[in-house]
């Protein structure tokens, strides 16, 4: 199994007829995605990949009644194209789209809380489950980094993905769902929200975590273990700790600021709660193995 | 983007936040300006970084002559703007900001009666002293929720009424200018009553600057001429004075392979974030990078939109523009990346596939000194040079 | 009994320093209301007949924890005063405030809904159970009129109030609550949806209605009665019947708009669900001798 | 306040919605216009009543000469503005306006690819092609509704880009000008496949005036002399040519006289408020009502804040001052009527307490001519002068 997508998941691709859309869901379709329709202003009448396109979500949502799809938001067609998901009752979308404004994202979390609605992005490549579905936009032929297999990871950074799942596969596992939670300062969903889905989830032993400085969400992820509601493995990643302090070094999310947010503050409160925390791609695949080995003997 | 203490402060003047009265100033004319205003004034050095106070880049004088020295002396430690304020007789501080809480997905108020330039002390010794106060971002701030908060910061109705109105004002400039944070700190409380904001940080969203026209990074908003530089190409640069050039794809790799160098013993000479929609500018990268005191070249990447094999060409085609002086290590990943191997072994380089072992080989090589061909100029300084 | 108001009800008066502010308040004390507590900034620690004085709401309810009282805005103490009161958990509101802008007495009705909470008004007098309590101000001295009984009493003016009521009383009946909607276009809560508290009030026999050309108000009356929401007698005037269409007679509401809103209209759907319409007000008496003699053999 | 549509479309192009091109003329320089733009050309009359068209207010004209004629035609029917558009020939006509919709306590976007100006007629035969979107007056128009809306007014994606636009801009006019209503009735697609308002309309909220400067009423917004005298003294006042002069308390209570009156066979002469926050002001009340050819003045009141008290003075203060030539009915109650009945009776008039027993004196009085002291004028043209 998987979380978010699975194969019989009917998903809508806002922006499908642009280059990027159209290309990302050539691959989602070939990996075996049920992407059902496609929404581009202008462009209805039209179909990509024998997928019918529209003006609207909510006039592909009125013509494919059973069950609203998740939709995967590629490039910003519209300002605020993730209240048009969440106003067409859509209650799993991701949210490729980078460079949305940051009051913007605040407005669309808040909503998206109002609805019971789970936001992924933006500035993300989306999610993966190897072997079953894809919502988003990963190299999913290069076999040495998405096999499919029993370690959910989630992420912050786009670059480090493949880095860090490279490991755990080379270590020997696979990927049950990868999950990029996005780049911008204010993630639609955070790390901790993520979690129950994983625990729920049969086919996850184990969770991993490229995390980041700056920000809370790997504190509230040690928060979210301490109060039971995680109890799988855990394993981190955390880079930037010879950053020089207040130096910026990309995304706004990396400045160290206040108590919280630093890299020392996070490895403490994960560690505190038994999670492995890596210093180095290739200690989480380590890492791994020696706690899905404790896993096993208990 | 964040602005600076005489922009921050134009704008909340132009919202109705009091400031006190002052110029802007070249060196040479600060002088001019603080007779005008009278003594003592505050001499208020227009850069960017934190802690103006402690670093000495903020000076009260008294009069003329310790006006003049103490121009001289922020002029010779590359301050180029002055804002030369009259010095307000203050009663108290107080502190006023406006930003974003994440998990809450609102607005965040952190506002205190005390604290001042010292209010992150005050939040570790007196948390309770620290008042927050959420506001619903499409809805904006109520009136009731300024005026509430201004109660909690002082008892004197005629401060609270002043802080109600700064606190909306504030909320206002917030909403109005994406910001991430808007900052009064201090808020001053003058001997005569008055409420007058003695700094002013505004942190503009980088994704809304497409809707905040009329500002502009200039070179003072960088540390170096080569950060300035590279940022006009779009090209996210840092400077440090190691002996490793990173040119690697996207920010949480790039600062992976900051932290995997200093691991093995190595020294960094600059970041550099070639990937995401710069993977096509491999030669300015590399120019950049040749610019450095140098001695190896490590390119790390692991792409997926940006393909392997584009890098791999444009890394091909930089080297033979650039001929560069020192040795090169690359190891790029990602999407049609067997391509990338066969375009990196036809120009004669290495094609690595592990981030350590890379890492660990730049290290390596700068031991040795520059082992490539076209090195002709042992001190790289003109390597940069096309 | 009563609705909205009991003699137990904890009130809390914003705006309770001001000149009408104080002298309601004295009024409603004296009637029996039980006022708990006056807010208004700048004035914390200063008192009215008795009663603290707060600079803000919240500090208001969270030095009176049993309980939040429902709470009467005198006049607008601060733009948005409404939001004050609802953001402190105040369930009952009535705003005698005039001159509220549009925009935000539409954003004060939708929050409303969203949390659960009536408000009442603006630009009302408020509500009176005779003999019971009071939230707003009426001359409840007037015996002629505020007797205590068994009608309630629902208007959109101000000035046909009195009128109407006198006639109910006249008529040998008394008022079990009395209840200014407000005569500003948007009320906060509309006829219908107050019909439920008088249809659960035991002491309430039959509901009068002070209608007025314009708007929908009367016409949603007629349907909350056809869905069986409203059962007990009820009688209605409507004046305007002979105001020549397009001209503006006073409140906005009395714009004569579209198919709905005319004075003909609406005696037609309150008919049709059996109320009696009067034209004038001492037939309001008469009919609702006639509706409680008819109810009464039954 | 309902705005002219010069004025809502001055306001609409500022906001980026396109209007014909055109001028504003007194009449005197209508027909120079008209050359200007060049024939045919289009005359409308800057008044504020509706249905303009059928009225004959507004007028085509091909040339010079019929220009001319119609410009003479409007002057002499006391048009004092015109607004001289080009003719833009027109393919089809929309509609679409942004109202606020009381009930669902939001904002609503009627529009309709059909209909144009009669677009109520089509509401009745085809409801179903009325578009109606409701819109959450705190968070806005979402860009995605302005696109479906467009979508849904027409099949074309050139003219729904523009719609989008236009409906996007017409939202913003509504939020920014706190609208009761804004209209564009029609919207015209040219020929051309241009989108541009044909027709504007802009009701702006009373209660909001004061946080919207900059409109004042003139006398262009009234239909009499009387009715603009009184609304500047705050005074809700209607013209009519009956016999009964008004005066009474309050919308609702003025409205259901106004109906008894009627009941009963008599006629109005004026409708006045005085009540509210005008209780006080009875000689200004009193002087208009005797300006009329009336024969009663009839008082009705049943304040509660507005004191029977003041009012009962006030009245024995007017009628002291303006010694009026006709009967006066006084049924004054609420608020301390004991004290003003006993004030009226020492000025000798009779004290009622019923409406429609003080309607049927008026309207008995009618029919007795004038039967009061100081009735020196028996026109009554003189009687309302101090």
């Amino acid at each position: 199994m998987s979380i978010f997508i699975t194969r019989e998941t009917r998903v809508l691709v806002q922006g499908i007829t642009g280059k990027e859309g159209s290309f990302w869901t050539g691959h989602m379709i070939d990996m075996g995605t049920n992407v059902a329709a496609g929404v581009t202003p202008g462009k209805e009448g039209q179909s990509v990949f024998g997928r019918p396109v529209y003006h609207t979500v909510r006039r592909a949502v009125a013509e494919h009644e059973a069950g609203s799809p998740p939709c995967s938001l590629f490039h910003r067609v519209l300002p605020g194209c993730g209240f048009e998901a969440l106003d067409s009752g859509i209650k799993k979308i991701v949210t490729i789209a980078d460079g949305i404004p940051l009051h913007e994202m605040v407005q669309i979390r808040a909503a998206a809380k109002v609805e019971g609605a789970l936001v992924v992005g933006g500035n993300t490549s989306g999610c993966i489950s190897p072997g079953e579905a894809m919502l988003g936009m990963f190299p999913y032929w290069i076999d040495r980094v998405y096999r499919k297999g029993t370690i959910g990871i989630m992420t912050r950074s786009g670059s480090l993905t493949n880095e860090v799942t490279a490991m755990v596969v080379q270590a020997g596992f696979g990927v049950s769902t990868l999950m990029g939670i996005g780049g911008d300062p204010v993630p639609g969903t955070r790390f901790a929200e993520m979690l129950p889905f994983y625990e729920a989830d049969p086919e996850t032993e184990a969770v991993v975590i490229i995390g980041e400085l700056g920000g809370t969400m790997e504190e509230e992820v040690a928060e979210a273990v301490e109060a039971g509601i995680f109890t799988k493995p855990l394993a981190a990643f955390l880079g930037g700790r010879t950053a020089p302090k207040g130096k910026r070094m990309g995304h706004a999310g990396a400045i160290v600021s206040g108590g919280r947010g630093t890299v020392e503050g996070k490895v403490k409160a994960l560690e505190s709660v038994g999670a492995a925390v890596a210093d180095r791609p290739s200690k989480v695949g380590l890492f791994l193995r020696n706690l899905l080995d404790r896993g096993l003997t208990y | 983007m964040k602005l600076f203490e005489y922009q921050a402060k134009a704008i909340f003047q132009k919202e109705g936040i009091p400031i006190p009265s002052g110029y802007l100033a070249a060196p040479f004319e600060a002088a001019g300006f603080c007779e005008q205003i009278g003594f003592p004034c505050v001499l208020k050095s227009q850069v960017l970084q934190g802690g103006r106070g402690k670093a000495g880049l903020i000076q009260v004088v008294k009069n003329s002559a310790e006006a003049g020295t103490r121009i001289a002396e922020l002029e010779a430690r590359g301050v180029k703007t002055i804002l030369v304020e009259q010095a307000v007789p203050i009663a108290r501080e107080l502190y006023l900001s406006v930003t974003v809480d994440p998990l809450r997905a609102s607005a965040l108020i952190i506002a205190s009666g005390e604290g001042g330039v010292e209010i992150e002390d005050l939040a570790e010794t007196a948390p309770e002293k620290i008042i927050r106060e959420e506001v619903d971002i499409t809805a904006g701030l109520q009136t009731y929720q300024a005026v509430d908060i201004a109660y909690r910061m002082t008892d004197n109705p005629d401060e609270a009424r002043q802080a109600a109105k700064i606190i909306q004002a504030l909320f206002k400039v917030f909403s109005k200018y994406d910001a991430e944070l808007a900052e009064i700190n201090p808020l001053f409380v003058t001997e005569s009553g008055e409420l007058l904001a003695g700094d002013g940080k505004l942190v503009i969203d980088e994704n809304s600057m497409g809707r905040q026209p009329g500002f502009e990074r200039t070179r003072d908003h960088y540390d170096s001429d080569m950060e300035y530089e590279a940022a006009q190409e779009g090209i996210p640069y840092l400077q440090f004075d190691g002996e490793i050039s990173l040119m690697c794809a996207g920010a949480g790799l790039t600062t992976t392979v900051f932290d995997l160098i200093h691991y093995e013993g190595g020294t960094v000479a600059n970041y550099l974030e070639f990937g995401g929609p710069n993977y096509r500018k491999a030669v300015q990268a590399m120019e950049l990078c040749l610019r450095n005191d140098s001695k190896v070249i490590l390119i790390v990447t692991f792409g997926t939109i940006a393909r392997a094999d584009v890098m791999a060409e444009g890394i091909v085609d930089a080297i033979q523009r650039l001929r560069p002086n020192r040795p090169i290590v690359a190891c790029i990943r990602g999407t049609n990346e067997e391509e990338a191997k066969k375009i990196l072994e036809a120009a004669g380089i290495e094609p690595l596939y592990d981030t350590e072992e890379a890492v660990r080989k730049a290290v390596a090589l700068c031991g040795q000194g520059s082992a490539i061909s076209g090195a002709d100029d042992p001190d790289g300084r003109d390597g940069g040079e096309v």
